[in-house]
Formats: structure tokens, C-alpha cells, sequence
């Protein structure tokens, strides 16, 4: 058992809160005393601006706080999966100089993985790092780049062997955006939005100390990125929109959700919009259409059934039970839903799907929801990438045959840059 | 609700699923289902008692082991899973649940004790020859003469009907609708059964001319616990059924694994693995709805009814969904006699309709959704 | 009906796509679709003219070339597959039809002319803010002064509305419903264009206060008329669409023939092959849907209204479920603006509404059913 | 342009049949004449008792023989694969000996290719026929095999060499059915019929001028029956259900037909019956549910599209055009329409979907169409193996890398039979 009671935990980090809480507060000065209290991010180490806190019983500190309305470290976007990589992978002198920054919010990260030509194949990464005088120097170019435009740092795995097997030659390194050789472009997708970036670097430079984990060991330590980013694919459901309440912080707090969270501003659309729908088939006069009145409850059972099986992976998780097949499901599940939800929500609409901004029902939202829904089968990993996950990690199903795994990367046919 | 099973629940179902692979393997479920009952006495008697399974959900007054409606749906997942040929769906989810939401306390210990302890076999007869399945167009009548009652009618799609001890019949004794209590051997009763395409679930239909009859409850008051009854029966099924999905699947999977075509296991096939993908999406999804239905009515949650009609329209449809792509990936083997398969995709089938199908549940689902009550 | 095209007819075709290849390529399509228009006078007057586009389905009496409904078809299917942003559909599909069914002979002699010619562009506004296709909630009303007509009223979703020189409306004379024709520019007419899905067709509101308007046909007897031109407009749309569908089918095969992923293209993957043979089929049946619904117009066949709901509410949910296959093959890269993907999933979402959703003539067609008409 | 005319053509049957048709001659005499005269087989050479006609006149000669009422050639069953194949690679003798009483009907075929290893993959067959002292002798299992119980002749496919890649090793032969080595056992089906046998081998025997083809060249013969399978997929709809007219010739042919169809009858029920669906809709007053409405309407679209979609393939072909897609489609369209059918019927029937036999909807059809239907996607090639077929024939996508043809069929894994 563990050294923790959930009661013990919540009176000490009641108790910590009531003698120091105050909505009047720097926002960076406050992360920082979180962070030297061990309450920023409590499932971390001791020694790293946590508590060793399991994760089960990390929503109790997140009631606390909500109870008094406290604010807490920083956690959208990249940063969490930029903290999480550096804690297992990275040096002592890497968590020093970036994971403070990371909790206070004084940093924004992105992540530099997906290429042209490098989408659900990430480890086929052409982007090149090559040793030069004294420093890695990074040629190449990146896409998918949420908060580019504002990041201070990257993730970025790149190929620094290209006479061993694709897996075998990828570093891992941390990239400083803000330098001559990085130019970062918006990425205009069909909704209209650009949250997005294309990242190109031409002579860009990496210090040696920026490299995560061994050289050609990048594949690893991207791993270990891209399952806390699967863990953590629904987080920015649960970001802290902000408190509209008064008092500085929460002013600072809600000046960093404008930057931090715009791109992430569409993502609710989507996933469907489910919550929208019974109010709207309400509102047109459409829950009266019999045939309508299936679709509606159509949707709202897999939306359910998809919720409850998301649930039921958070209870096994939580009695730390063996993880089931239902903790696999919920990217393809999520799939299924957006697409009968953008139909219902068509159906409902009648002729009104047929406009969009202001002319559009909802103000335009509805169409965006139309145009927006496509991507959620795609973005972090398409279904058909999921459906291989499902069939060969959970069914055990044999893999597909590879081609490109038994040979120098140099070799493996693959498209040049776009 | 509850989302994930207790220890000694897991362990239940463990025991439980050994003992039916067992005792209820496709050997003795194609024995059984060959006969005309469709079920033995004896062998039931037996399997219920070693297992206490008709006892599990019956409150300890009355002579059962006093557990609620989550450790029943487990019961029935895995005899969904092993195909249990037995009169239990018709005992335990039709006729118990009518005489706990219906009877009078008096009723309720003189008929409960017996069937906790397997001597009786019980179901519900509420349907008809139209097939409505609500109680709603019931012509059946119910007389009252010398303080007696009499049944005057015609019962179809009556599970086990035509070998239950005891049948709660449905009728209209003029001042609404009443449930009633006729033995099985009642005189004036015909009881005929029916050629279902479900070999191992039989159904009858029943001809009741001048049956003598007792009133379970208040005559004329049938239609709160009919309802209450039929949405129970459904959470049930759902559970049954996502025992018998589950059941198909594995075996496809098993079965894509050894079979070899173009010197490899199919199962390597891109269009095989994702389409196991899919039936395991398909039918983990069908399992929270019909946990969480049942978790729900475990709890008394106030949306039920909209839960049953939801775990009960999404277990259909992924049971005959799963069935489909469970002949399919055995190719023309799932398509022989000999071949298991067509057992389970039989039952899908007759599952899917029983009880309604799957868009009437849709439709109910959205007359009873209360949408601040769902989880 | 006919079931293959004519040499003449594929000849045709041929020719056309050529043109449309060249004339209407992508970045061609997106400089239109940027302008508030949506298309261009000039350029369209001349692309018209060369091809004869609009005067191709009029018949030769009133200034065209006589050519039926196939033809017509044709060209329908080869704009949508070339995605033309041109004022051809309100035109041709929706404004002609109704001059044609319920314009008297001298109407016809006088509007059709310049309208084979090119000269003028017509539209056909019977829709208003409720949105319902068949003009049975038409709330605009027509009022007779001094031997003219006026109307009064409100009317959107009207097909390149703001830019069209006649428009055809709709609208309730007390007797009934009529159409009447109104110039662009009257006065009292006020346009103003919608934004919406489909950025390269373009649509309007219009307000209409004491606007001066010609009986277009006898007063009161545009029911039939409407019908036919609505039956004919969706046949001609459901051309459209397939050939939209076809276009995003081929992109998309030649995409994953090119695109390389685990090194190897990933067409040589079964499930991108899978799709892609999924998608061919859906494809196909909606196109002989399509076909023989126009070539059922052309016969003059009685089960018109029926095989026009039908082939509309196939080719819709053919044409959309192809753009989001489109999208997915394409992988992330078909999500950008900068992918023409996403040009044709918009014009897929914006024909799956317009004229009424699968749904709504899904209903139509069982109710124009006639099953010893059906072929 | 041909030699022949519709018009021509159509005088001269018409001519002969009103002067040589007598529904009281007995039938083979009456076939008999038919092949001597060219009218058996029209499409086949003059030698073989057709007259070279073109494919697109032979409706003509069928019209003519309708309107007369007349009856034709044998056509059921598997004799005119059997014919087809023999046609193109048997030898004279061998056309001599079985084409006559192929057309006559005298003779019964069957189809010896399917194994319980080698469904999908039928160039897989197992089956051995080894050559001793002047014979072939035959071991191993077929299955799926119509009519083999009452055949004379069975088309074999059988491994000659184990020592080259799968396809290589194939011989073709017509087998003796009634011969001590063979046992003909039947098949039960899920929907309770056994239209189909499993036939065992043991020294079955098979003289060696029953090779047809040369010896290992037995994939390509096969590729020839199955062609013509393909294409006359659907054509036991078109056989002749008889006459219910009086005559000893219209006797004997119901007399036949009672034999030759009976593993057929269930076929219609198999394809979902859409015939049945609006007057189904209309007795049971589900036609007036919307829900119903919109599924109801689904499948006739779904179904009259197929059926457009076959028109137009031969359509095409009757012009001598190149195939389109379209005539790919069929096998995977009625899958398609056939389980959309069965989800109907389910529909209409409500709680009577519960019963069968006697019972049930229909006496029972209905129940026959939900237990049959299963088989459409599967029997004469999966849908996965129809997916396979268009996209790699059809949209000349990349072929599946095979590991079974580049080596000796006897290290080629596979299963040991059942």
C-alpha cells in the first residue's frame, strides 16, 4: 500500500492552500511557490515540483483547488508531454533548466515529429541533424506543429544516421524555436482555421547538451512522448478554461488561455458537438421526424457507449487493474461518433447546412462542426493506424509484414518533401 | 454508476464461466436444443442448484440470495456466452421481476421460495398474437365470477411457455390491466410450441379458454410494474446478449488465427485484423451500455427506462452485427450445420427482435431520455 | 431505358471534359470561388458559348439545340466533376424547367433565346427561410394592381440569387401557388448574398417589397410545373453529383498509388485497397442511378418522381460518404486548404442538402413508388 | 460485322422450331435434334452443335423458342462449365464423348475444386493424384460440391507435384462419380438445407485420357470453369423453372428439373428476396413507420442500383465495349443488398422474425431468407476476396505480397485438413 490516505492528502493540500492561496498573486510568482511546495504537479517526484503522489489520487488535490478556486501550474498544450519525456529521458542539467519553466507556464513547447512525408510512418522522418564543428545542425521540415508561432522551445526528432534501419538512426533533441534558422508558417486547414504550423529549418542549430536520451536512441524517447500524448488525448477537454472570477491571477490565467488555448478552439467541434444535438433537433422542430428521432438516439448511444467505455478504462485504471481492450478503443470510438454526429447534426439543420458564419445556424457553428469533423479520424494517429494498434497490441494479431525496417534508411523507398 | 466490477463479482463470473464451458458446452446445448422442450428438468435442476443461479437476485425474505441486478446481469452474460439451454431468462427476468414489482407480499413468499430453490420454472405471457410488445393491444379478458377469475385468450412469443410451472399472464379485466398467476397445467390451458429460428430459446403460444386464474396485485394495476418488468428484462437480455457477442467473437478471432489460406493465417490480413478491430470496438461498446443499464438499475437511477431501451436496441444490433462477421470471417465452415457459429448468430437474431427491436427501443429511448440524468 | 451512352453521346463527354479540364482546373475554381460572385460574366458568357452549355437541353424552337436529358446530363455530371463555378445549375436545372413546364408559348419564345444564348442568367427562388423544398409553407404572396403583378415577400437559399438577370419566383396569389418572373435588378428587389459551405456555388436571400413580376403560365397552377422542374432539378443534380464523386474517387487513387508510407506505397495496403473497392462500388451504383433516372426523364417515363428521389438521396450519400473516404485516404495533407480534397467534400455537403437530404426523398420516393413502374 | 443478322437469325429459328417442335416427343430425342440441327448451344462452333452465333443474338433464339413455347438444351447446374471448359482445352475424344450428353442432359456435373484448406485460396487444393502403373489414383476431400450425389462427371483439380510452387502443380480432370473409390456424403447447412456434399477420395481412379489439359497445367483449366462461373453467377435465375404445360416433353423436363434444382431453391432466399419486401411492408402495416420507410427505401435503391449497374455491364458488352468497372461490382452489390434485406425482413416482421417452418412469415421463407443470407458474402468468393479482385483487376492497385508461390507447395504452411 502506499504511504498516501486519500483523506491525508486532502487535508494537507487543504491545509497548504487555505495558509497560502491569494487571487491576488503573480501568476508565475504563485506556479513557483506550487512548485517548490510539490503541489504544481503532485504526481511527479519530490525532488521535481511534486509529491510522488499516485495518480489515482490526483483529482483530490484537483478538488481541492477547484474548491477554493486556486489556480494551478501550467498544463496545456505540449509542455506536459515535453515534462514528461525530460523526467524519464532527460538529464539532470535538462530538468533543471526547463521543467520549472514548464510548471510556471513561462514556456511554451511544441512538438516537432510529423513531416510531408513522414504522417502515420513517423519514424520514417527525413528531417536531418548533422554534426558540424561543435553543434547539431538541423535541416528539414516539419508540419502539424500545434503553437509553433508562439513556442519557445521544440521537441523535434530527427535523423542523424541514414546507413542503419529507419528506427535506428532518429536523436531526440530539444530545439530553441526562436533562432534565424527556424521559420515557422501558419498551416490553413478546410475549416478555415490555421492552428497549425509548417516548421522549416535550414541550418538550424542544436548545442549538444539539447540532445535527449543516446544518439540514435530518438525512436525511444518519442515513445515515450507519443504515449503520454495518447494517455492525454482528450486533456484539453479538461484545461482550465479560466475563472471569469476577480483578482490578478486569474486576469494573468485568462491572458495565457487566450494565446495558449486558440488552436485547440475548434478541436470541441471536431468531436461532434453530441451536446448540442438534442437542443437543436428540439429547437428546428426536428425531434418530431420519426427518422430524425433514430439517427438522435443513434448517436447518443455510441456517445454513451463510448463515454462508459472511457470510464470503464479509468476505473480498471484506478483499482490498477491490468489494462483491458477498452482503454484502445476510445480514438476509434471518438471516430464513429464525430461522423453520425456531423450527420444528425446535417439532418437537423435541413436547409440551414447549407451556410456558415454568421448566416449559419448557431452563428456558423454547426458548419463548422460540418467541416471540422473529418480531421478527428486522422489527427494522432489515423483509424486505420488505430485499427492496426487494436489488432496487433490488444488482439495479439500478427503484424504486417515490413519492408522498411531490415535495411539502411537511405534505402527505403519513401516520397521526397511533399 | 459502477464502472468496473468488484473483486468477489470478478470472481463470481470467473466460477460461473468455468462452470457452464462445462456444463453447457455446444455438445449438450446441440443435445438440448434438439429436443422439444428445449431444456431438461433434471439437468437444470441440478446446474441451478449447484450454482444457486435462480436463487442470486431473489431477496433473501423471500428465499434468495438477496443480490441486485448487477450480479444478475453477470449470470446472464455468461449464459449468454455459454448458450445456457435453460428456462432461466423466463424465470429470473420475466416472471420474477413481474411478481416482485407486482405481487402482494403474500404472493411474493408464496411463489418466490419455490423458485428461488429451482422446483419452479416460471415466465411471462404478455404478448400476442400482433406481437406488441408493450401489453398495449392485450384482448386477453380476465372474468371474475364466485371470487374467482378466469383467463379468456390468446398468449404468443411466451418464452418457455410451454413448460413453465407457473405463468404470469397479462390480461384486461375491464378496469385496466392485470397480471395473473395460471399453473402450467392449468385446465383450459393449450399450450402449443412454436418453431423458432432460435433452436435453443423455445417459445409457445397459449390458448386459454376459462383458465382459472389468480390476480397478482391490484387488478386493473398492471401497468407500472409491466413496464418496470419489461425494462428489467431488457437490461437482462442486453447483458445475455453482450455474453453471446463477446462468445462469437473470441472464437472468430480464435479461429482467423489457425486458419491458413495463401500459406499464412488469415489473421495477417489487413482486412481480417482491422475487421477484428472493429467487433472488438463494436462489442466493448455494447458492454458498457449494458453494464452501465444495469449498474443503473442496481441503483434505482431515475433513467432506467431510457437505459434499458439503449443497452437493449445497442445489444441487438451488436450481437447480430457480431454474428454476421463471425460466419464471415469462418467462411463456408460458419456457414455448415456443424460449425458452432450459426448457434450463437440464431440466438442473435431472435434476441434482436424479442422484447422489440432495435429501433422500437431507439424510439423509447428517446421518449424516456432525461437528458440531466445521463451520466 | 437506356443503359449505355451513344458513341455521339461519349464523343461528347470526351470533348467536354477536356475543356472543363482546362477551363475550369482548380486554381481557376478557387479565383471564382473567392469572388463574391462566384463566377465571372465575361468568362462564362464565353465558355458557354463555345460549348453551348445552356443552349444544349433547350429545345430548338426556342434557341437551342434540342439535345433531351441524357445530354443535359452529361454535362451536369462533367461540371461537377470539374467542380465549375458557373451559374449553369440555376440556369439550366432549376430556371429553364420551370420556364419549360410552366411558361406559356410566347413566354418561352420570349425568355428562352437569351438564355440559350448566354445572354441571360436565370435562377429559381421557391425556397424561403424555412427552408422547404417543395414550396408548400410559400408565405410570399403576389397581389394584382392595375393589370400587372406585384410581390411581396422573403425567399433564400436562391442559387446564385444575387447575380442571376431573371429570377423565377415563387410565390402564393391567393388562388394558389404561381411563378412569376422578376428581373434582377427590379425595383424593390433586395439581394443579399449567403455564406456558405460550398464556397463555389454561391447563394442568396431575397426581399422582395411591391417587387413588379410576370405570371410566368397561368395563376395559381404552378403545382405541377413546380414538381416536374423540382424532379427534373434533382436528377440533374444527382448527375452532378456523381461526377463529383468520381472526381474525388480518382484523386484519391492516384494519391494513394503516390503517397509512400513504412516504405511502400500505401495503396498496397488491403485496407486502403478495401476502401478504395468500396468506393468504387458506391460510385458505380450511384452513378446507374443517376443514368437511369435521367434517362427515365428523357423517355418521359411515369416512375420519374420516384427514380428523381432516388437517384438524388443515392448520388447524396454516395457523393459525401466518397469525400470523407476522399479526406481520410488523403491522410492530414486532406484536411489542408491548400489540398483541392476539401473543394469537392464541400460542394458533397452543401448537394447532400440542397433540393432536400437523403432523408426527405428517401421518403418521397416510397411514396411516388410505383413498383410495376419500376424497371 | 457478323455473318448474321437479328432478323436473319430469327426467321430461320423460327422456321425450324414450327417445323420440328412436338411437345409430346420424348426429350432427349428432342435435344438431340436441337443439336444436331445447332440450336442446342447457338453460341457454340457449328462441329458442337451451335452455329458460331454472336452472344448478343442468342436472346433472339431464346425469345423465338419462348414464344413457341419449345423447350431447349440442358443448361442447369455445372455441365455448362464442365462444357465451357472442355470446349477450349479438352481433346476431340473427350468433346466427342461428353458434349452431347451434356446438352442432352443425360449426363449430370459437378464441380470437384473446393477443399476444406483451400477455400478462398482454391489454388491451395490438397487433393493428390498420383500416377500408378497406367491410372491416376485420387486421395483427399472435396466440399461444397452441388449435385455430386446425383452426378456422373466431376471437373477434379488435384496436386500432380508437390515439388513447385502451388500453382504449377495442378492437374485437371473429368472423374467417374460412380466408382468404388468415391463417397459422396452431404453437407448440412445453417439454414438447414444440404444442397451441398463433401466428397472423400480413396484410389479413386482416373484413366489418363480423362487429363484435360497438360499435366500441371491444371490452374489454367480451372481458371477457364471459373471464368465462365463468374460470368453465369446469377444465371439459375434464368434457368427454366419448366412448363406448366401439358405435353410428354414439358413431363419430363419438370421431372428433371425436380432433380437438378432442388440444391437451388433456396438461392432466391440467400439474395434477400427484395421482391418481397413492399407487399411484406404493406400486409403487416409497417409500411406506414417512417423508420421503416427510410430502411424500405434504402434497399430498393440499393437493390434497383445493382441491378442498373449489370445493365450497363452488358449493355456494354452487347456494344463490344471494353468491361467498365461496373461489371465487377455484382457479387460485392448483392452482398450489400442481400444483409440490407435481411435487416428488413427483420424489420417488417417484427416479433414474427421469432418463427420459422410452419409458423413463421411465409410458411417459413422469411425465416429461411435471415438464416440464409449469411452465405451470399461468402459462397463462389468472399467479399474480401471480391474487395481484393477490384482493386487489384479492376483499379490495378498493388498486388498482396505473396510468400505461398515462390516455393514448393509442400513447404508452403497450410493447414492439415480440417
Amino acid at each position: 500500500m502506499s504511504e498516501f490516505t486519500e483523506a491525508g492528502v486532502r487535508a494537507e493540500v487543504r491545509a497548504w492552500l487555505e495558509a497560502n492561496w491569494d487571487p491576488d498573486r503573480g501568476l508565475v510568482d504563485w506556479r513557483n511557490m506550487l512548485a517548490d511546495a510539490g503541489w504544481a504537479m503532485p504526481a511527479w517526484p519530490k525532488q521535481w515540483y511534486g509529491r510522488g503522489l499516485p495518480t489515482g489520487l490526483v483529482p483530490v488535490v484537483d478538488e481541492e483547488f477547484a474548491r477554493i478556486g486556486a489556480v494551478g501550474a501550467a498544463k496545456t498544450g505540449i509542455r506536459i508531454l515535453a515534462a514528461a519525456t525530460l523526467l524519464v529521458h532527460g538529464t539532470e542539467e535538462q530538468k533543471q533548466k526547463y521543467l520549472r519553466r514548464i510548471v510556471t507556464g513561462e514556456d511554451t513547447w511544441c512538438q516537432l515529429f510529423s513531416e510531408p512525408g513522414s504522417g502515420s510512418d513517423l519514424a520514417g522522418a527525413s528531417t536531418r541533424a548533422d554534426f558540424q564543428g561543435n553543434k547539431w545542425v538541423v535541416n528539414g521540415q516539419k508540419v502539424w506543429t500545434t503553437s509553433a508561432h508562439h513556442a519557445d522551445w521544440g521537441l523535434l526528432l530527427a535523423r542523424t544516421d541514414w546507413d542503419v534501419p529507419k528506427h535506428k538512426g532518429l536523436s531526440y533533441f530539444v530545439l530553441d524555436i526562436n533562432q534565424p534558422g527556424v521559420s515557422v508558417q501558419p498551416l490553413k486547414q478546410m475549416n478555415g482555421h490555421a492552428s497549425f504550423n509548417q516548421v522549416f529549418f535550414t541550418d538550424a542549430e542544436v548545442p549538444p547538451e539539447n540532445q535527449v536520451g543516446e544518439l540514435g536512441e530518438g525512436w525511444a524517447v518519442a515513445t515515450t512522448t507519443l504515449m503520454h500524448e495518447r494517455r492525454g488525448a482528450d486533456s484539453f477537454r479538461s484545461w482550465s478554461m479560466g475563472s471569469d472570477r476577480a483578482g490578478r491571477i486569474y486576469d494573468e490565467e485568462r491572458a495565457e488561455n487566450a494565446t495558449q488555448l486558440e488552436p485547440y478552439k475548434w478541436y470541441p467541434q471536431r468531436a461532434g458537438r453530441v451536446d448540442l444535438v438534442l437542443q437543436r433537433a428540439r429547437e428546428t422542430g426536428r425531434i418530431d421526424d420519426p427518422a430524425v428521432r433514430q439517427e438522435v438516439a443513434s448517436l447518443l448511444t455510441m456517445h454513451h457507449a463510448a463515454v462508459w467505455t472511457a470510464r470503464r478504462a479509468r476505473a480498471a485504471q484506478a483499482l490498477g487493474r491490468p489494462q483491458g481492450p477498452e482503454g484502445s478503443l476510445g480514438k476509434l470510438a471518438s471516430s464513429n461518433v464525430a461522423r453520425q454526429a456531423a450527420h444528425v447534426h446535417t439532418l437537423i439543420a435541413g436547409a440551414d447546412a447549407l451556410l456558415s458564419g454568421e448566416d449559419g445556424p448557431m452563428d456558423g457553428l454547426i458548419a463548422e462542426i460540418l467541416v471540422s469533423v473529418p480531421a478527428i479520424s486522422i489527427a494522432g494517429g489515423t483509424d486505420e493506424i488505430q485499427r492496426n494498434i487494436i489488432a496487433e497490441r490488444v488482439l495479439r494479431m500478427p503484424k504486417e509484414s515490413r519492408i522498411d525496417t531490415d535495411r539502411a534508411f537511405r534505402d527505403v523507398p519513401r516520397n521526397t518533401v511533399r | 454508476m459502477q464502472f468496473s466490477f468488484t473483486e468477489e463479482q470478478g470472481e463470481f463470473r470467473d466460477v460461473l464461466r468455468r462452470f457452464l464451458a462445462d456444463r453447457s458446452a455446444t455438445a449438450e446445448v446441440r443435445r438440448l436444443m434438439a429436443t422439444d422442450r428445449g431444456w431438461e428438468p433434471d439437468g437444470w435442476r441440478k446446474l441451478n442448484q449447484e450454482m444457486g443461479l435462480t436463487a442470486l437476485a431473489i431477496p433473501e425474505d423471500y428465499g434468495g440470495q438477496g443480490f441486485g441486478v448487477v450480479e444478475h446481469a453477470i449470470v446472464m452474460e455468461e449464459a449468454g456466452r455459454a448458450l445456457l439451454c435453460a428456462p432461466y431468462f423466463a424465470t429470473t427476468a420475466l416472471a420474477v421481476p413481474a411478481i416482485l414489482t407486482a405481487g402482494t407480499e403474500d404472493q411474493k413468499r408464496a411463489l418466490l421460495p419455490a423458485i428461488a430453490a429451482g422446483d419452479t420454472v416460471a415466465t411471462l405471457a404478455h404478448v400476442e398474437d400482433d406481437g406488441v410488445w408493450d401489453g398495449s393491444t392485450t384482448t386477453a379478458t380476465a372474468t371474475e365470477k364466485n371470487g374467482g377469475w378466469s383467463l379468456d385468450g390468446t398468449k404468443s412469443f411466451v418464452v418457455d411457455g410451454h413448460t413453465a410451472d407457473l405463468i404470469v399472464v397479462l390480461a384486461s379485466a375491464g378496469t385496466g390491466l392485470s397480471l395473473f398467476t395460471v399453473a402450467g397445467d392449468a385446465d383450459g390451458l393449450t399450450r402449443r410450441p412454436l418453431t423458432g429460428v432460435d433452436p435453443t430459446r423455445k417459445l409457445a403460444r397459449l390458448e386459454l379458454k376459462g383458465v382459472a386464474a389468480e390476480p397478482l396485485g391490484t387488478i386493473g394495476k398492471a401497468a407500472v410494474p409491466l413496464a418496470e418488468t419489461l425494462d428489467q428484462a431488457a437490461i437482462l437480455l442486453a447483458n445475455e446478449m453482450v455474453g453471446g457477442a463477446e462468445r462469437l467473437r473470441e472464437d472468430a478471432q480464435e479461429y482467423v488465427a489457425m486458419r491458413m489460406q495463401f500459406g499464412r493465417a488469415i489473421a495477417s490480413f489487413q482486412a481480417i485484423k482491422h475487421r477484428c478491430a472493429d467487433m472488438l470496438l463494436d462489442v466493448e461498446m455494447a458492454k458498457s451500455a449494458a453494464y452501465a443499464a444495469a449498474s443503473a438499475a442496481a441503483d434505482g437511477d431515475a433513467n432506467v427506462p431510457a437505459l434499458a431501451s439503449l443497452a437493449k436496441a445497442c445489444a441487438a444490433d451488436t450481437y447480430m452485427a457480431t454474428a454476421v462477421t463471425a460466419i464471415q470471417l469462418h467462411g463456408g465452415i460458419g456457414f455448415t450445420w456443424d460449425n458452432d457459429t450459426h448457434l450463437w448468430f440464431k440466438r442473435a437474431k431472435a434476441s434482436e427482435v424479442m422484447l422489440g427491436d432495435p429501433t422500437y427501443h431507439r424510439e423509447l429511448m428517446l421518449q424516456r431520455w432525461h437528458e440531466e440524468d445521463a451520466a
